[in-house]
């Protein structure tokens, strides 16, 4: 196992008074993939949430490349290479698309001299964004938003993508194609958190895997191990999924 | 030296009147002032509490009921007629005096024999303003331009019968709101009649902006109007658009009167601004008080009201009541008045109107 | 709730009723006028939370119904007619012309709403004064008369109190039946989400128009009862800021809670005369005092209470959480 | 058999897009019809048309027989047509209870009696009831928005059963569903279809779901009905496989 | 004939100065969706704050860049700092009251520590007349409209075409997706009142000559910007100018050829039959797709 990127540790919080996150911790290998799969309303979403400082901790602290990071504003966060595509729709409805991607950008300012060459280059790989650039973002259908958010979220060089179920709403071959790009940025050094209820496939590409349950860990260990405890499979894979349809 | 003198006031300090209303507590602060800083009356000072109506009717009830729960010597206030309505029954009820600056005709009509003005009614004014209009310009056909509030209605109401005894032809008639800026449209409708004369009855800014409008779409018929259309402050706003208007005038801090030319540069002094006719009013009230109350002879809440019927205010004796004045049983007001005219942003009187007696 | 919960609201409900019944008594007119105005009001605001608070239309227009209301009184009344009568008309009038103003609102939302609302308010305030054969203008009609009661005058203000308070007491049984029925869940989907609302087979458009028309209707009501509170009425008091001093009443009380109104035309009502004391600065101070009161709780004053009781409950679910858990840890 | 559902010849275009092109097909009564297409392709659009919640350019739509084309979705709610959403819909400050109360009280009773009856239209049971089946029980009285995504889309797809509909459109159901729940959904789906005959289409990118779940599967690409056939007819047929599913 | 141009030049004079208020008040609606109900009194304090610095001596150039600053410190950072932040997240109609609420403290704030008169203000504008289509207009109403459409093409380019403006334009829309993509939302807020700030004073300064200095001039005026951002479509800055001028075209045609006593209603009656038909204003966006 190779140096963590992001290590998190005991994080107790939730919203208002109750407490969703129990003291999770984990850490994210650097240069992996790793998948958090857990039960709906386990509270993945909300670690992802304290880890961008979108939520208030009550305890615990996120360390990222062995400096300390709770507390920071995205910006800051987004600066020092975090990155991170919520789940739901996140767009911003009356721009239009190549506004919207564009945004992405913004930490980065006049920094990054090839933009536009980056969003070409990112259009590339979602033909119909390029299609649909002009268009009012809130046109169009719930998957193509969604392949909207992944471009601008990715837009930046980031050392780490948090990325909340991104397979949501998109076709097989959108899956494919988001989790091929997933694996290219790896292959570059790039480190992934991800969640994905979408977890055997997930767990395919993945390098690590972690199991949460009511806002704590439950299980930590490489991709392919969890995807074969056969307790796991029983009770967050849905078992024998083609097995139970007759 | 006794326990001072209660008076209550209710005016229009917000809302759409607070012009109004404020002029109005300042002559009566100005006046109080004046009165304690000499002693008093009959040894006693004079206090008085303001309240807010908010230029609302239903507010100016609740706040008169207020003030006669406190039982005061007189209540002053309010200036709007439709305010004044609702609350002078309440006084009546409670046999309280009741000074106030609403100039809507039928005020004083109703037989209420505690009801005071402190200005000429629109009954009283508006004729003399049409017969100038007759006898002295000679018009077959005027256009009334009027604000439309109780103020603006009644007057025009008034006048527009006056017009009918003279059989001049009323050739617009152009209801204005309060606080309009733009009087383009009015002045067109104006211009397209070609009256003879134009009557205009607005409050004094809007005066000022009519004014300017009918010098750009030049308009050449004589404008006359109130107190509201040729006091300074309309000269002030106006400028040389004012040039020209003339009208009747009851009560002006530019009537050429010693008394008042002294109380104008009091209110000056203290407010740094000079007061429209609402503030002599208020004034005036204060000294309608003290020279009752001395002609009572003592502090007689219930005596007040069948004291001031009747009674004549001689400048000579009591120089804060400024000119000579008579009321009689119906609470209305006799004293002199003034034709004015503009000229080069000064007032020029052009006739004097005697005291009826 | 709780069992002791629930008694100890309904105490608080008693005491608080006994007191707006008993401690009046001894008030001046002043007082008594000040609490018949604050009942009125409260009606009034009722009907336009009930049409923005619950249903999330925006009304501007509220003030005009009240005027409408206040003109179908005084004109009923003071040609001899009884009070009811004028009640009956005003209700069913404003029933009708609030209906007919939910119809822009099934085209248009929000601020254009609110535009619509408005422009409806104005043209109202402009009925009111310039049709003088109807309405007797902007001098107003006087000597409105005050009714009779069963049988017992209401001439002398602690009387009038009480007829206020128990035509407050009707609505307010009214009203809170018809927020608990499936009715007032519907107006409440329209507000949060009438997209799925129209989906799950709610009439949005007969609710909206519903909503319109039932808190107009309100409007009416207060109306006739602000006719004979002051017993003069002119079209001043119903323009446009009347509707906007209600809005205000609904949302610093509360938008879409029960007692909302009630605090808000409380703190509307009130607070101005407390702050009278303070002379030229009154009006001053309650404007910063309602400001003060939204930066604190933007949802009003019904929200921070809100807040605690959402907090209790959260509480609750955390417990129901940590059992869940704990049975998990225990499983083998 | 009978067709429950009829659709000939949609069309809906905006400005110059054609989001959905002359699409006809037929649903019989009983039958779980699967929809996919890439993204984009129309198939949300198509429900919309269907649904009343958009006005189709062109072409008719029938329920049971009769047409439906021009009613609103709240009118269609009432002949049993129901439906969840893509995006997640449901009634943020109401807590779960009260939201599936209200998916279900306008199929209870008249407008007068839903004033002067009861507050919860006797629905707090049946209520109760999908939410043990949705396993959402300790989230019963908590305010919908405060959901987690997954919980959300349960919440939605419960709703639309609270009216006990005959037909069904499910838009995307699985998105975001955890896949043992999801294999509880499907259970769930499955035993209606059985026992009350109710009919379904079912939009969904979840392909181990759709084919799994429906008898017929209905393949859209760029507006278009591309393909129609089994689940095993549709994984064999290439035109689909590159446009759709990918290798 | 000519009588129609002259109602019409007229109106454009005054349509120009709702315009003018009209602008910031989408501008702000645009880029943090707040309904400033105090617009209006925004307008007429900076007058005020003006005559204030000429009372204790300044000179009228000195008085007016005092009072722009002023005006930048109170409306625009003190505005968004007590009043906006606390509000913001919390909808639309909370903030809209609370701005309610600073327009009557405004109004008494002034009325109590200057006056309830009105008072002639100097013009920055050459004061002189021009005859456009054969009619006077004031160069004053000319500087109005003037300074309205700058406003509008250099707002709508800021939006529509910097970095910035989109910033802007994503905080409105959704403040949180704005944050995690790095958007610094505290700062492009601000910025907003700033603009808005600066406008007001601008625009008080132009206007205040023609409406005088009252501390009751700002209710016409907010409610005029309010109408004219509706009719105009409240989600596009230009709408503000479109709206302004025809609100104040129509006011004087209705009053000319309908009636003086309903001149209020006349043009709101006409424009509820354009925003039913076209219910997102005249040059509004169409709202988005909902599902
Ligand atoms: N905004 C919120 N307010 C209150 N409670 C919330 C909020 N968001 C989430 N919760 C609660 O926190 C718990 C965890 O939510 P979270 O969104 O983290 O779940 P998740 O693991 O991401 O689930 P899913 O797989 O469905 O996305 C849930 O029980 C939910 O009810
Ligand atoms: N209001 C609109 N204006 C313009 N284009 C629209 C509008 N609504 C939908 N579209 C376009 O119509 C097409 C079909 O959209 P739809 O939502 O039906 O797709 P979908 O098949 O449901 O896709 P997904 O699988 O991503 O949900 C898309 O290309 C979309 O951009
Ligand atoms: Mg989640
Ligand atoms: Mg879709």
């Amino acid at each position: 196992m190779s140096d963590a990127i992001l290590d998190v540790q005991g994080l107790v919080g939730g919203y208002g008074k109750m407490t969703i996150l129990n003291g999770t911790s984990f850490s994210v290998p650097a240069g992996s993939i790793t998948t958090v799969i857990g039960p709906n309303g386990a509270g993945k979403s909300t670690v992802f949430k304290a880890i961008f400082g979108l939520l208030k901790l009550r305890e615990g602290k996120i360390v990222f490349k062995g400096r300390e990071v709770t507390g920071l504003s995205q910006r800051e966060l987004l600066t020092s290479g975090i990155c991170y595509v919520p789940q739901g729709r996140n767009i911003f409805p009356e721009l239009s698309v190549r506004d919207n991607i564009q945004l992405g950008a913004v930490v980065a300012g006049r920094d990054i001299i090839d933009l536009p060459v980056r969003i070409e280059a990112a259009l590339d790989k979602f033909p119909v964004l390029r299609k649909k650039a002009t268009q009012q973002a809130s046109t169009l259908s719930g998957g193509e938003q969604k392949q909207l958010e992944i471009v601008r979220g990715l837009l930046l060089n980031p050392q780490l993508v948090l990325i909340d179920e991104p397979s949501i709403g998109l076709s097989p071959l959108m899956v494919q194609q988001t989790f091929n790009i997933l694996k290219e940025l790896r292959d570059r050094g790039v480190s992934i958190l991800m969640i994905e209820q979408n977890a055997r496939s997930a767990l395919e590409i993945s390098d690590y895997g972690i199991v949460l349950e009511l806002g704590q860990t439950r299980l930590v260990d490489r991709a392919e191990r969890v995807l074969n405890d056969p307790r796991i499979g029983q009770l967050f894979l849905g078992g024998a999924m083609t097995e139970t349809a007759a | 030296q006794g326990a001072p003198i209660k008076l209550a006031d209710v005016a229009e300090l917000s809302g759409g009147g607070a012009t109004v209303g404020n002029n109005w507590k300042n002559g009566i602060d100005l006046a109080i002032e004046e009165i304690n800083g000499k002693g008093g009356v009959l040894g006693r000072k004079l206090e008085v509490t303001h309240a807010d109506s908010q230029s609302n009717p239903g507010v100016a009830r609740a706040q008169v009921q207020k003030a006669l729960d406190n039982e005061p010597y007189v209540l002053l206030g309010p200036g709007y007629s439709g305010s004044v309505k609702v609350t002078s029954p309440l006084a009546a009820e409670a046999g309280i005096a009741h000074i106030m600056g609403g100039e809507a005709a039928e005020l004083t009509q109703g037989g209420n024999k505690f009801l005071f003005r402190t200005s000429f009614g629109q009954q009283s004014s508006m004729p003399k303003v049409a017969k100038y209009i007759n006898d002295e310009l000679k018009a077959k056909s005027v256009a009334i331009v009027w604000v439309n509030n109780d103020f603006g209605k009644g007057g025009r109401d008034v006048i527009s019968k006056e017009f009918a005894k003279y059989n001049i032809k009323v050739t617009a008639d152009l209801s204005t709101e309060a606080g309009q800026a733009d009087f383009a449209a009015d002045v067109s409708k104006i211009k397209a009649a070609a009256p003879d004369a134009v009557f205009i009855y607005l409050n004094e800014e809007e005066s000022a902006r009519i004014l300017k409008e009918l010098k750009r779409q030049a308009v050449a018929a004589p404008l006359v109007g109130e107190t509201t259309l040729v006091g300074q402050k309309v000269v002030e706003l106006a400028g040389d658009a004012a040039n020209g208007a003339r009208g009747h005038v009851g009560l002006t801090t530019d009537a050429p009167v010693d008394l008042v030319k002294a109380f104008r540069e009091k209110f000056v002094k203290k407010y740094n601004y000079v007061p429209d006719h609402n503030g002599l009013k208020g004034y005036l009230a204060i000294y309608m008080v003290k020279a009752t109350t001395e002609k009572m002879g003592k502090v007689d809440a219930k005596k007040f009201a069948d004291t001031l019927h009747g009674l004549t205010i001689k400048a000579a004796s009591e120089p804060g009541i400024l000119m000579d004045v008579t009321f009689d049983e119906k609470g209305d007001i006799d004293r002199q008045g003034f034709l004015v005219e503009i000229v080069e942003g000064k007032q020029v009187v052009k006739q004097v109107l005697p005291k009826l007696n | 709730m709780t069992w002791s919960g629930k008694h100890l609201r309904i105490a608080l409900g008693v005491a608080v009723v006994a007191a707006l019944i008993i401690v009046p008594m001894n008030f001046n007119r002043y007082g008594l006028y000040i609490l018949s105005q604050w009942a009125v009001m409260t009606i009034a605001a009722m009907g336009l939370n009930l049409t923005l608070g619950y249903a999330g239309q925006v009304s501007l227009a509220q003030g005009a119904f009240v005027g409408i209301g206040a003109y179908a009184a005084a004109i009923m009344t003071t040609q001899g007619l009884p009070l009811v009568a004028a009640l009956a008309v005003a209700v069913a009038l404003c029933f009708a012309i609030g209906w007919i103003l939910g119809y822009p609102a099934l085209r248009v939302q929000h601020h254009y709403l609110a535009f619509v609302t408005l422009a409806f308010s104005t043209l109202a305030f402009l009925v009111f004064r310039n049709e003088d054969w109807l309405t007797k203008g902007i001098y107003g009609i006087s000597n409105i008369p005050r009714p009779n009661v069963m049988g017992f005058a209401t001439n002398r203000p602690l009387p009038f109190y009480y007829f206020c308070l128990g035509s407050l007491g009707i609505v307010s049984l009214a009203m809170w039946w018809l927020i608990r029925s499936p009715w007032g869940r519907a107006f409440v989907a329209l507000r949060e989400n009438p997209v799925r609302a129209l989906s799950l087979g709610i009439d949005t458009r007969r609710y909206t128009l519903m909503a319109f028309a039932i808190g107009s209707a309100l409007g009416g009501v207060a109306g006739t009862l602000y006719a004979p509170l002051t017993q003069y009425i002119d079209p001043v008091p119903f323009n446009l800021s009347l509707s906007l001093d209600l809005l205000m009443m609904v949302i610093v009380g509360g938008s879409g809670f029960f007692f909302g109104p009630f605090l808000g035309a409380a703190i509307a009502v009130l607070l101005p005369e407390w702050l009278r004391f303070t002379q030229g600065y009154y009006l001053m101070l309650y404007a910063v005092a309602v400001m003060l009161l939204l930066i604190y709780s933007p949802t009003g004053i019904l929200g921070v209470l809100n807040r605690y009781l959402t907090e209790r409950r959260t509480k609750a679910a955390s417990a129901l959480r940590a059992v869940a858990k704990s049975r998990l840890e225990t499983a083998p | 058999m009978t067709a429950v559902l009829e659709v000939s010849n949609i069309k809906k275009s905006f400005g110059g897009i054609k989001a959905v092109d002359d699409v006809s097909f037929d649903v019989q009564e009983g039958e779980i019809l699967g929809l996919i297409g890439p993204n984009g392709c129309g198939k949300s659009t198509l429900f919309n048309c269907i649904l009343g919640q958009l006005a189709p350019t062109g072409g008719e739509v029938k329920v049971d027989g009769k047409v439906v084309t021009g009613l609103r979705p709240s009118e269609l709610n009432r002949l049993g047509v129901s439906r969840t959403f893509q995006l997640l819909q449901v009634f943020p400050k109401l807590s779960v209870r009260e939201n599936l109360i209200l998916a279900g009280q306008e199929h209870q009773g008249t407008m007068m009696s839903r004033l002067l009856g009861p507050s919860d239209a006797g629905l707090t049971a049946a209520a109760d009831q999908m939410i043990g089946f949705f396993k959402l029980d300790h989230l019963a009285t908590e305010a919908a928005g405060g959901l987690s995504y997954g919980q959300q889309k349960l919440l939605d797809a419960a709703m639309a059963f609270m009216g006990g509909p005959r037909l069904v459109l499910l838009d995307e159901p699985a998105g975001g569903v955890n896949l043992t729940m999801l294999g509880d959904l499907k259970e769930r789906l499955a035993s209606i279809n059985r026992e009350r005959r109710a009919t379904f289409v079912v939009i969904e990118h979840n392909m181990e779901f759709v084919m799994s779940l429906c008898t017929r599967v209905m393949v859209m690409a760029e507006g278009k009905l591309l393909a129609m056939g089994t689940p095993a007819e549709i994984r064999a047929n290439p035109a689909v496989v590159e446009a759709y599913l990918g290798h | 004939m000519s009588n129609l141009l002259d109602l019409l030049v007229a109106g454009l004079a005054t349509g120009a100065i709702y315009a003018i208020v009209a602008v910031g008040f989408t501008l702000l609606w645009q880029t943090s969706q707040t309904i400033n109900f105090a617009q209006g009194e925004f307008v007429m304090l900076p007058a005020f704050l003006m005559l204030a610095v000429m009372h204790v001596g300044a000179p009228f150039w000195l008085a007016i860049i005092l009072g722009i600053l002023l005006s930048l410190l109170l409306l625009g950072l003190g505005f968004k700092l007590l009043l906006v932040d606390p509000m913001l997240r919390h909808g639309v109609l909370p903030l809209a009251i609370a701005t309610m609420a600073l327009a009557i403290g405004i109004k008494e704030a002034v009325k109590q520590f200057f006056s309830a008169e009105a008072s002639p203000f100097p013009s920055i504008v050459p004061v002189g007349d021009v005859s456009v289509l054969g009619r006077v207009v004031s160069l004053q109403s000319l500087g109005v409209l003037a300074l309205a459409i700058a406003a509008v093409i250099g707002l709508t380019a800021l939006l529509n075409r910097t970095s910035i403006g989109h910033q802007m334009q994503a905080t409105a829309q959704n403040p949180t997706v704005a944050r995690i993509i790095g958007v610094p939302v505290e700062r492009m807020i601000l910025l907003t009142f700033l603009i808005n700030a600066f406008l007001v004073a601008l625009a008080s300064l132009l206007i205040t000559p023609i409406y005088l200095a009252k501390f009751s001039s700002g209710e016409v005026l907010g409610q005029a910007a309010f109408i004219a951002a509706i009719v105009g479509g409240f989600n596009q800055v230009r709408g503000a100018i479109a709206g302004g001028l025809l609100i104040g075209v129509v006011d004087n045609l209705a009053a000319a050829y309908v009636s003086t006593q309903y001149r209020a209603a006349v043009p709101l009656i006409l424009l509820i039959v354009i925003i039913l038909f076209r219910p997102q204003g005249l040059l509004g966006r169409p709202e988005e797709r909902t599902v």
